[in-house]
């Protein structure tokens, strides 16, 4: 199939087909950025930029502005939840055990007659906190090393990918629950109980995270700065700095930034498979994987005490794949060829 | 109770007027195990029970089939005296057995014994410093050796060598073992012993075999085949194990007891957790047995619903309990927190004490989190004579702590805790990690409140918070919280080393590494000189009455016991287990048949 | 050829040490021993649990201990399980051939979904069935496998009593019986990771083909009068899947340590459960042991990824 | 071997082959269909070569395209009668279509290195082909591959069948997508570009081996293409597209003599055809015709720019810049492409030096190797008489803004996350030429120098055509006010009219402010129009350096009689003239580690006109090479 565009024929952007050229090779270059060297280039596509025209491509993708509608809603229900559903979560009532979803308790209770609505909402603030900030940690991370190892010509870029490919031949899970057991004090002296073991969490799963991010902004480094117009830039007397700054990574960002948003979920996940494991949050630090993990054994009599968590792990994390998946049309991947 | 009532009891028990069953429970009231019960009625002529394998029914060894067994813990050796945990031990009593085990009711029953010895017929010394033991004749290990006195011979010499590193060690280090002849030997202690059915009893007493260990003592042990390839006396003969998944074993044709056992093959599958492991008995009868299973009795409830199956309890002395700290955990002296030097700012205060008694409800607990599988317990800090209902023991009142707290000067300040002299009644409250365990915490941290406390929770994982890792400020024995809770499952049945943890000598702190077993760090005169007493008094009745002294002494204070735990397990229907609380489910299993 | 293989294995050794060193140092300084369980038995003296402390070599300092388990391991001596008291390399041996079996068919199972269900969303992107796929991808990979785990057992085993829960290694069967209680208790812990994977490896197959077929020999082949099936097969995705055969090379070590908390629903005596077991045991060779192995599968996988990539894609040459 | 005869034009006026009426084809984007060909009507006879010309966009591939119906179903609509012989196509059942593709109608596309399967061998893709229309089987078909591989000249046939693509140059590669899209004797075959990609002796073998081939077998050939100069030599009529219609249709000898239509006008007029500066000696700018009037505008002479006896801007001696080959158990240096060998030239204020050859040559690699983007090995480049090889980082940064540098993708060289206005600006600000309004000031002037609005400043690149992008590359170039530009292959990438201009402003503004050109192309053709002085350069190295008219006028070195040989006429009347060319293939310059170059002589044919020695590997085999 040849893109009419490609063929050059219309002068105007947005190759129609581009975008997917380009997903497809973006998502490779996150799994396994080694591929992506051997995966062919297509040839450049015509394309716009600014912030409107992301938008008004990522607005046609249906699913992905659903989806910001969604996580919108679960945002502002855990942010605001606590104004308008001001019951406790830790209010025990043996008399209301295990009830499914009443007035009193839209979401029904669980088996210490805790209302699970006021729960979901605290418990929704941890989980998300937990998917950003263990993000961020990763997407920082990521960069900073991907961009030194990317920009070095020296010996620094093949050691600090030594060092990437070491973090990655790991391995995550084990370490992951290991770690957690060395640190939760150390950091619970510190930040103290949920702080201290929001920080653990979000230091470890972010800290087993970045290494993708790493390779994949190495990659986009590697590429862009053999770009026609970095080296116009070059030729000009920018320092490497200012190309770094100006030019490589804005121009790097838009696969980074559809990284963040699968790290988002990832890190969501994880959390509830650590509190599966018995090594997330304490048990009375209610987060959407506790729930789920507390509900497991009820789930024949019991199964709105899992139904909501679960949902909200699952459309969380839909929707920020779809939001991600609409990112990367939208932010074209393939855009500097 | 003194020493007069509790002879009397016995005289009712040998009259008719008390049944066996009615004393032990008793006693068990009373903070005494089942065990020692048992030797008082034995003490007093009260004649045995009757044995539980009089309800054997099979008239031929074999044809039961298979027997699935399911922990959802998986064993991970098969040397009884290498054991570490309970699940290993169970998996050993597959194929090994000692001379005797403590049935249900807390009385010996012989295995590899002739008979139990007593001071009746001779065989226990009237100095306590002896007891002899005869072996049953012509019983064979499985692979047709005979056992004779030798082998515990070399069994007393195998645990007792440090090199050996045996778990059991404990049972065998002070005693000598002497062989009269190729039937019988002589157990020497070293002073006079009350308690003298521990070497070659029940769990620390299996048997191993000499021909096959002998070459494999010490530093060597490790490298023994048999380590891995068990031999034993027991009902089944080993066929394969997986360490930490199954263990599999055949009918023993050789066994030593008529018509035994009714199965054809056994295995034990490990792993998983206790839930899904009760679903697989109770719900969809995959197995035949289901161990330990640590549920809610509300969900096991909703399990047994399928009718594929029964939970069965059995009490031992299980006990889950709270500790106050008597210590300061906050302040560091000499490089350690909870530093006998320190006293806790808010329990040194008895009012505190008491409030903290009245605001656990543990009729809640009981109820909502382990119905059948345990009893609310106070152990009768009130008076000897209360022990017909356990309800009447503890009391749950908020308003009358509230008071209590007021009366002593705890003030409530603005943000609603009680405060004096500038401290705040913000209490750590620490646990191991286990659903049933948060969720007695979630309860006592919100009657706390209601009384002016803040509590704030902490639990660590099971496998740090029992650890000996001197290391580590969050092992139980370090205590750097305010509170603690935790069980303990007295897997000896004389309390003489249970009662430790209440002796001032015993006071976990660094210069004992945290080896101390008295966490709480109580200390009382009277409790010491009554413990030192007991430990030579030969007089069953006696000691019971020490130990029921020490009992209250103790919880009246700084432990606050919450829960007598039973140990449930899932039987599927028909499956006839005589099982012990007293001793590993599994030590009977030459008895276990199964209805068609 | 050979002095490829040769740079990349010696390449490998630092990776290896860097690894094991990490590895031990964050075993050694994690809390705990193996001998907690003693704790709660009143009857064995502390002086137990210390003299197995010591005996184990668990309070010597950390390089010390580490230089011991490298020099036992490079004469093959995996070293000693605390908690079994036997060999952690008989363990690891004991485990393998399940892992193999069920971590192997997920795998196959998820290749089989993956495979036409992303090249048949890719050869028609946008259509409906791409959206479905797509859609179906991200909600397999949204919920966390010990959820549908349970969920599954729930229907298949508690409510329809169609297939068991509890994971037999050795079945006590023979001929067909065997094959078919294997596959019978196989079901739900290979459906449960396969359809995991499946859905990440669907995204995979589909942006990999999708990138084929916008190529020219497609439009080449489709020149020559090929009909629709052979170019799909013969020229696109054959090209396409190529970076996907790699892609599940590399994936597979993680999928080893993923399946942990499968191997944990189903009682499956896999390599992950005996991982999770030790590490709760704190029975720090049997840790070692196997997290090293999964270090080593990740460094023979990608070894194995770039081989393959070299047969499969005559483009690579190994100077 | 005979000389390529075309079939006479009556052939044409029989039942045509291919009878194109009215095709209109619409994609489908955003969820509008958008029509990109309008009514396209033409006709191919038997045995007769049309050639589809126009510009990029004009829908030429489209339509040859939407004639085999292979755009994807889902998103094109093609409409109109497309009849081949006598058959529709567009009304065909899919699987009567299939068999008329490969067989009856074959197809061979613009990009030889992306149009084979990399994992097939080109044997089975040959015979693919044949197994499938004419039921042969594997060892038939693959006997068929080799005398089809014999037949486009693919030495020892028979051992490279199992070869895979890779192993084959690009002009190799085309060869054997020929041989495929030949395998079943297609009736016509639709050539799409196939020459585009194609360095300039190898489109010559292409087109010859296409020409004879034709006439074997007998086909009819559908050329689609941009290059004038291809037309002229292959067509026998020649249809014009614009836009998606065909504006103009005819015999191509007519066509080139006198176009109706004013756009065909126009585009000939910008086609810069080879011979014809002969006896100019400056640079000419290119007449400008209106592609709607037909208006012409034939530019006025250039002043003289170049200044006799100053001491030149730019002064490159033993230039060598080399790339290592690494490989074996550590990773060590195995060899070395030596990608620039030894070069030397000067280059005076207000003169270009165009350095050209063929892909590989060296060329770009010595232009930013003056730059010091690539840090070169050896050798010294002076620019006003400062080495700047020697220069330490930060000296470096302020001497580039003397010599700047225009790429051959104005889009790739453009960031495209910054306004054309921040891209002009970034120069003035990173050297702290102005202040930032002032920087805003000189943008607006640029500009309209370039001749764009200053309004256009906070527009995006994708917002501009290629031209037009080009432009705000040469005015970001000359916001430094630079002394030298070096140009890479700067309008290589534009349409033949937008070349034309672009290439115009180039001269203007070096006579305005008296700019150096180092002018790096492989068109010969715009060497000659723009350049002063012209350097040829082989495998690294220079073989041939001297003044336009004279290298242009007698070329010395075998390799530059050959360059000069291969390139196309467009002028169907020297149809012919153009010689044979060798199917010799540019050998590799990867060395060994201890490879020592050879000293070069170079003798002194006239005036600055300078020649290398050489060797017998240039010595005339067979077919003579001199033109």
């Amino acid at each position: 199939m040849r893109d009419p565009a490609v063929l050059g024929l219309d002068p105007t952007p947005a190759a129609m087909g581009s975008p997917l050229v380009a997903e497809g090779t973006a998502a490779l270059v996150a799994a396994a950025p080694a591929l992506a060297a051997a995966v062919p280039d297509a040839a450049p596509a015509r394309r716009r930029s600014g912030p409107h025209e992301v938008w008004h491509r990522f607005s046609r993708h249906r699913l992905a502005l659903v989806s910001v509608v969604v996580l919108a809603m679960l945002v502002l229900g855990v942010l605001l939840g606590p104004l308008l559903w001001p019951i406790a979560i830790d209010d025990i009532d043996f008399s209301a055990m295990l009830q499914g979803p009443s007035a009193a308790h839209p979401f029904g209770t669980d088996d210490l007659g805790q209302d699970i609505l006021a729960r979901m909402i605290s418990g929704g603030r941890i989980s998300l906190a937990v998917g950003v900030s263990a993000m961020l940690v990763a997407t920082v991370v990521g960069l900073t090393v991907g961009s030194l190892a990317g920009m070095s010509r020296g010996a620094l870029g093949p050691v600090l990918m030594w060092v990437t490919d070491l973090f990655l031949a790991l391995p995550q899970l084990p370490l992951l629950l290991l770690l957690i057991y060395l640190f939760r004090d150390t950091l619970k002296r510190i930040f103290g109980v949920e702080g201290g073991v929001f920080v653990m969490i979000v230091l470890v799963i972010g800290g087993l995270g970045w290494m993708p991010v790493a390779r994949l902004v190495r990659a986009q480094f590697l590429s862009l700065r053999e770009k026609e117009f970095v080296e116009a830039a070059r030729s000009q007397g920018a320092t490497t700095f200012h190309l770094v700054l100006h030019h490589i990574l804005p121009n790097a960002l838009g696969p980074v930034i559809v990284a963040g948003t699968i790290e988002v979920s990832s890190a969501i996940i994880a959390e509830s498979t650590l509190s599966f494991l018995g090594l997330g949050f304490p048990p009375d630090i209610p987060t959407w994987g506790r729930i789920l993990f507390d509900a497991k054994d009820h789930l024949d009599v019991a199964p709105h005490w899992a139904l909501f968590p679960g949902a909200a792990i699952f459309l969380t994390v839909l929707s920020i794949n779809f939001i991600g998946d609409g990112l990367r049309d939208a932010l074209d991947a393939r855009r500097v060829v | 109770m003194d020493e007069h009532d509790l002879r009397g009891l016995v005289a009712d028990v040998k009259g008719g007027r008390l049944s066996r069953r009615g004393f032990v429970q008793r006693m068990v009231a009373l903070g005494l195990t089942a065990p020692l019960a048992g030797m008082m009625l034995a003490h007093g002529g009260v004649a045995r029970a009757e044995d539980v394998r009089a309800t054997y029914k099979p008239t031929k060894a074999g044809g039961g089939g298979p027997l699935k067994l399911l922990f959802w813990q998986a064993p991970t050796l098969l040397n009884p005296h290498f054991a570490i945990g309970t699940k290993d031990q169970e998996a050993c009593r597959i194929f090994y057995e000692p001379l005797a085990a403590w049935n249900n009711d807390g009385e010996l029953q012989a295995v590899l014994a002739a008979e139990i010895p007593s001071a009746q017929n001779g065989a226990v010394a009237a100095d306590g410093r002896s007891v002899v033991w005869k072996l049953k004749p012509g019983v064979k290990w499985q692979d047709g050796q005979p056992l004779t006195a030798d082998d515990l011979v070399f069994n007393w010499q195998y645990a007792r060598d440090p090199a050996t590193a045996a778990t059991t060690i404990g049972s065998y280090k002070d005693i000598t073992v002497e062989k009269i002849d190729d039937l019988t030997i002589k157990v020497l202690f070293d002073k006079p012993t009350p308690f003298w059915a521990d070497a070659f009893v029940s769990v620390p007493g299996c048997i191993i075999p000499r021909h096959l260990f002998a070459d494999y003592t010490g530093a060597k042990s490790r490298d023994a085949p048999a380590n891995l390839h068990p031999v034993g006396t027991g009902p089944y003969s080993f066929v394969e194990f997986r360490p930490g998944d199954t263990v599999r074993g055949e009918r023993n044709t050789g066994y030593h007891l008529p018509n035994r056992p009714f199965f054809d093959t056994v295995e034990l599958k490990g792993g998983g957790d206790a839930v899904s492991a009760a679903r697989a008995v109770l719900q969809t009868g995959e197995y035949d047995y289901a161990y330990n299973l640590q549920v809610e009795d509300e969900i096991l409830k909703r399990l047994e619903e399928g009718g594929k199956g029964r939970v069965d309890i059995v009490f031992g002395n299980y006990l889950e309990f709270l500790l106050l700290n008597a210590t300061d955990p906050n302040t560091e002296v000499d490089g350690e927190k909870s530093s006998l030097k320190t006293k806790h700012f808010a329990f040194s205060d008895p009012a505190v004490r008491q409030a903290m008694n009245l605001l656990v409800d543990r009729k809640a607990i009981a109820d909502y989190i382990y119905g059948r599988t345990g009893k609310a317990s106070a152990n009768s800090i009130n008076g000897p004579e209360r022990y017909v209902s356990p309800n009447t023991h503890f009391a749950f009142d908020i308003a009358k702590a509230n008071k209590l707290l007021d009366d002593a000067g705890w003030a409530k300040g603005s943000d609603g805790v009680r405060a004096k002299d500038g401290k705040r009644m913000h209490f750590v409250y620490q646990s191991s990690t286990n659903a049933p365990r948060q969720k007695t915490q979630a309860i006592v941290k919100q009657a706390a409140a209601k009384a002016g406390i803040e509590i704030e929770l902490k639990n660590i994982a099971a496998s740090v918070f029992f650890s000996s890792d001197v290391a580590n400020p969050d092992t139980y024995p370090h205590f750097y919280a305010d509170m603690e809770e935790y069980a303990f499952n007295a897997t000896q049945p004389d309390p003489t080393t249970w009662l430790l943890q209440y002796a001032s000598w015993e006071a976990a702190q660094k210069s004992n590494k945290w080896q101390g077993r008295n966490i709480s760090r109580w200390q009382n005169a009277e409790f010491d000189d009554l413990n030192r007493k007991a430990a030579t008094e030969l007089d069953p009745i006696k000691r019971a009455a020490m130990i029921i002294r020490m009992n209250d002494l103790a919880v009246a204070d700084n432990v606050l016991p919450l829960i007598y735990r039973g140990s449930a397990a899932g039987l599927a229907k028909g499956l006839h287990a005589p099982r012990s609380g007293w001793d590993n489910d599994l030590w009977d299993i030459a008895d276990w048949w199964k209805e068609a | 050829m050979g002095a490829y293989l040769l740079r990349r294995l010696l390449v490998a050794v630092p990776s290896l040490l860097g690894i094991s060193l990490i590895l031990f140092t964050i075993l050694a300084l994690a809390p705990g021993d193996p001998f907690g369980d003693m704790a709660s038995n009143p009857n064995i003296p502390p002086e137990v649990r210390l003299a197995l402390r010591a005996k184990f070599g668990l309070d010597d300092p950390v390089l010390f201990r580490y230089w011991h388990w490298l020099v036992a391991m490079v004469r093959g001596d995996w070293g000693f399980s605390f908690q079994s008291r036997t060999d952690v390399a008989r363990l690891i041996l004991d485990r393998v051939p399940t892992t193999l079996f069920v971590v192997g068919s997920s795998q196959v199972l998820a290749l089989l979904i993956a495979v036409p269900v992303g090249i048949a969303a890719a050869v028609r992107p946008y259509s409906l069935l791409d959206k479905l796929a797509n859609t179906l991808a991200f909600a397999g990979f949204s919920l966390p496998t010990f959820f549908t785990g349970i969920l599954f057992i729930l229907v298949f085993s508690i409510n329809l009593h169609w297939l068991p829960f509890v994971y037999d290694a050795d079945i006590q069967a023979t001929g067909l019986a065997w094959y078919w209680e294997h596959v019978r208790q196989a079901i739900m812990p290979v459906c449960v990771l396969g359809f995991f994977q499946a859905a990440s490896y669907t995204r995979y197959v589909r942006s990999a083909v999708l990138d084929v077929a916008r190529l020219d020999y497609v439009t080449t082949a489709r020149a020559k009068g090929l009909a629709e099936g052979t170019v799909t097969r013969r020229h696109i995705a054959r090209n396409g899947l190529i970076p996907v055969v790699t892609l599940v090379a590399l994936q597979m070590p993680a999928v080893f340590g993923g399946a942990i908390v499968t191997e944990q629903i189903f009682r499956v005596p896999g390599i992950g459960a005996l991982l999770i077991n030790a590490m709760l045991a704190n029975d720090t060779p049997v840790v070692m042991a196997v997290t090293f192995v999964f270090a080593c599968l990740v460094v023979l996988f990608n070894l194995i990824a770039d081989l393959l990539y070299g047969w499969l894609d005559p483009r690579i040459s190994f100077g | 071997m005979p000389t390529a005869v075309s079939a006479p034009v009556s052939a044409a006026v029989s039942t045509p082959l291919l009878e194109v009426e009215n095709l209109t084809t619409a994609f489908r984007r955003d969820g509008a269909w958008r029509e990109v060909v309008h009514g396209v009507s033409f006709t191919v006879g038997a045995r007769e070569t049309v050639a589809l010309v126009g510009e990029s966009g004009s829908g030429k591939s489209v339509s040859a395209l939407a004639v085999m119906r292979l755009h994807p179903r889902q998103a094109s609509r093609v409409g109109g009668r497309v009849l081949f012989e006598g058959r529709d196509l567009l009304a065909l059942p899919e699987p009567a279509m299939r068999g008329l593709r490969g067989d009856a109608i074959a197809m061979v596309f613009q990009e030889p290195m992306t149009s084979l399967n990399p994992v097939l061998t080109i044997g089975f893709q040959i015979a693919e082909g044949l197994m499938l229309h004419r039921g042969l089987g594997r060892e038939a078909a693959e006997a068929e591959a080799v005398r089809l591989l014999d037949r486009v000249r693919i030495p020892a046939a028979r051992s490279r069948l199992h070869d895979h693509p890779h192993r084959f140059s690009g002009g190799m590669r085309q060869r054997v997508v020929i041989a495929m899209a030949l395998a079943c004797r297609p009736k016509l075959l639709i050539a799409d570009e196939p020459t585009t990609a194609l360095d300039v002796t190898v489109q010559a073998q292409i087109l010859d081996l296409l020409k004879e081939l034709q006439d074997q077998e007998g086909m009819a050939v559908l050329f689609i293409t941009h290059d004038m100069g291809v037309v002229a030599e292959i067509a026998d009529r020649t249809v014009v597209m614009r836009h998606g219609r065909a504006v103009e249709a005819g015999d191509t000898a007519e066509i080139f003599r006198g176009a109706h239509h004013p756009y065909t006008r126009a585009l000939l007029s910008s086609v810069p055809k080879l011979g014809s500066m002969a006896g100019e000696t400056r640079p000419l700018r290119f007449p400008i015709v209106s592609a709607t009037t037909g208006a012409v505008d034939v530019p006025p002479g250039l002043p003289d720019t170049v200044t006799p006896g100053q001491r030149p801007v730019l002064e490159v001696s033993g230039l060598t810049t080399r790339f290592d080959i690494r490989g074996g158990l550590l990773g060590k240096v195995r060899g070395c492409v030596h990608a620039v060998e030894g070069v030397s030239f000067t280059l005076g204020a207000g003169e270009t030096l165009a350095l050209v050859g063929e892909s590989g040559c060296g060329k770009s690699t010595t232009g930013r190797s003056v730059l010091r983007l690539i840090e070169p090995a050896a050798g010294s480049v002076l620019l006003d008489g400062e080495d700047v090889l020697t220069l330490g980082p930060a000296a470096l940064r302020e001497r580039r803004k003397r010599m700047q540098m225009i790429f051959q993708d104005p889009f790739a060289s453009l960031d495209p996350r910054m306004s054309v206005g921040a891209a002009i600006a970034e120069p003035i600000l990173l050297n702290r030429l102005g202040t930032r309004a002032e920087a805003r000031a000189r943008t607006a002037d640029l500009l309209q120098r370039v001749g764009l609005t200053p309004d256009m400043a906070s527009r995006f690149p994708h917002e501009f055509s290629g031209g037009q992008r080009q432009r705000i590359c040469i005015a970001r170039a000359l916001a430094v006010r630079p002394r030298l530009i070096v140009a890479d292959e700067s309008v290589s990438a534009l349409d033949v009219s937008v070349k034309a201009q672009v290439v115009n402003l180039m001269l203007e503004l070096q006579a305005e402010f008296g700019l150096a050109f180092l002018f790096i192309s492989h068109d010969m053709a715009v060497v000659e129009r723009v350049s002063h002085r012209v350097a040829v350069m082989y495998l690294g190295e220079i073989v041939e350096m001297g003044p336009r008219a004279a290298v242009f006028g007698d070329p010395q070195h075998p390799y530059t009689r050959r360059l000069l040989a291969a390139v196309p006429v467009p002028d169907p009347a020297r149809r012919g003239a153009r010689h044979k060319v060798s199917a010799d293939e540019i050998r590799n310059p990867i060395r060994a580690l201890d490879y020592v170059p050879p000293v070069r002589q170079y003798r002194e044919v006239s005036p600055g006109h300078v020649v290398q020695a050489w060797g017998e590997e240039w010595e005339p085999k067979g077919t003579s090479a001199a033109a």
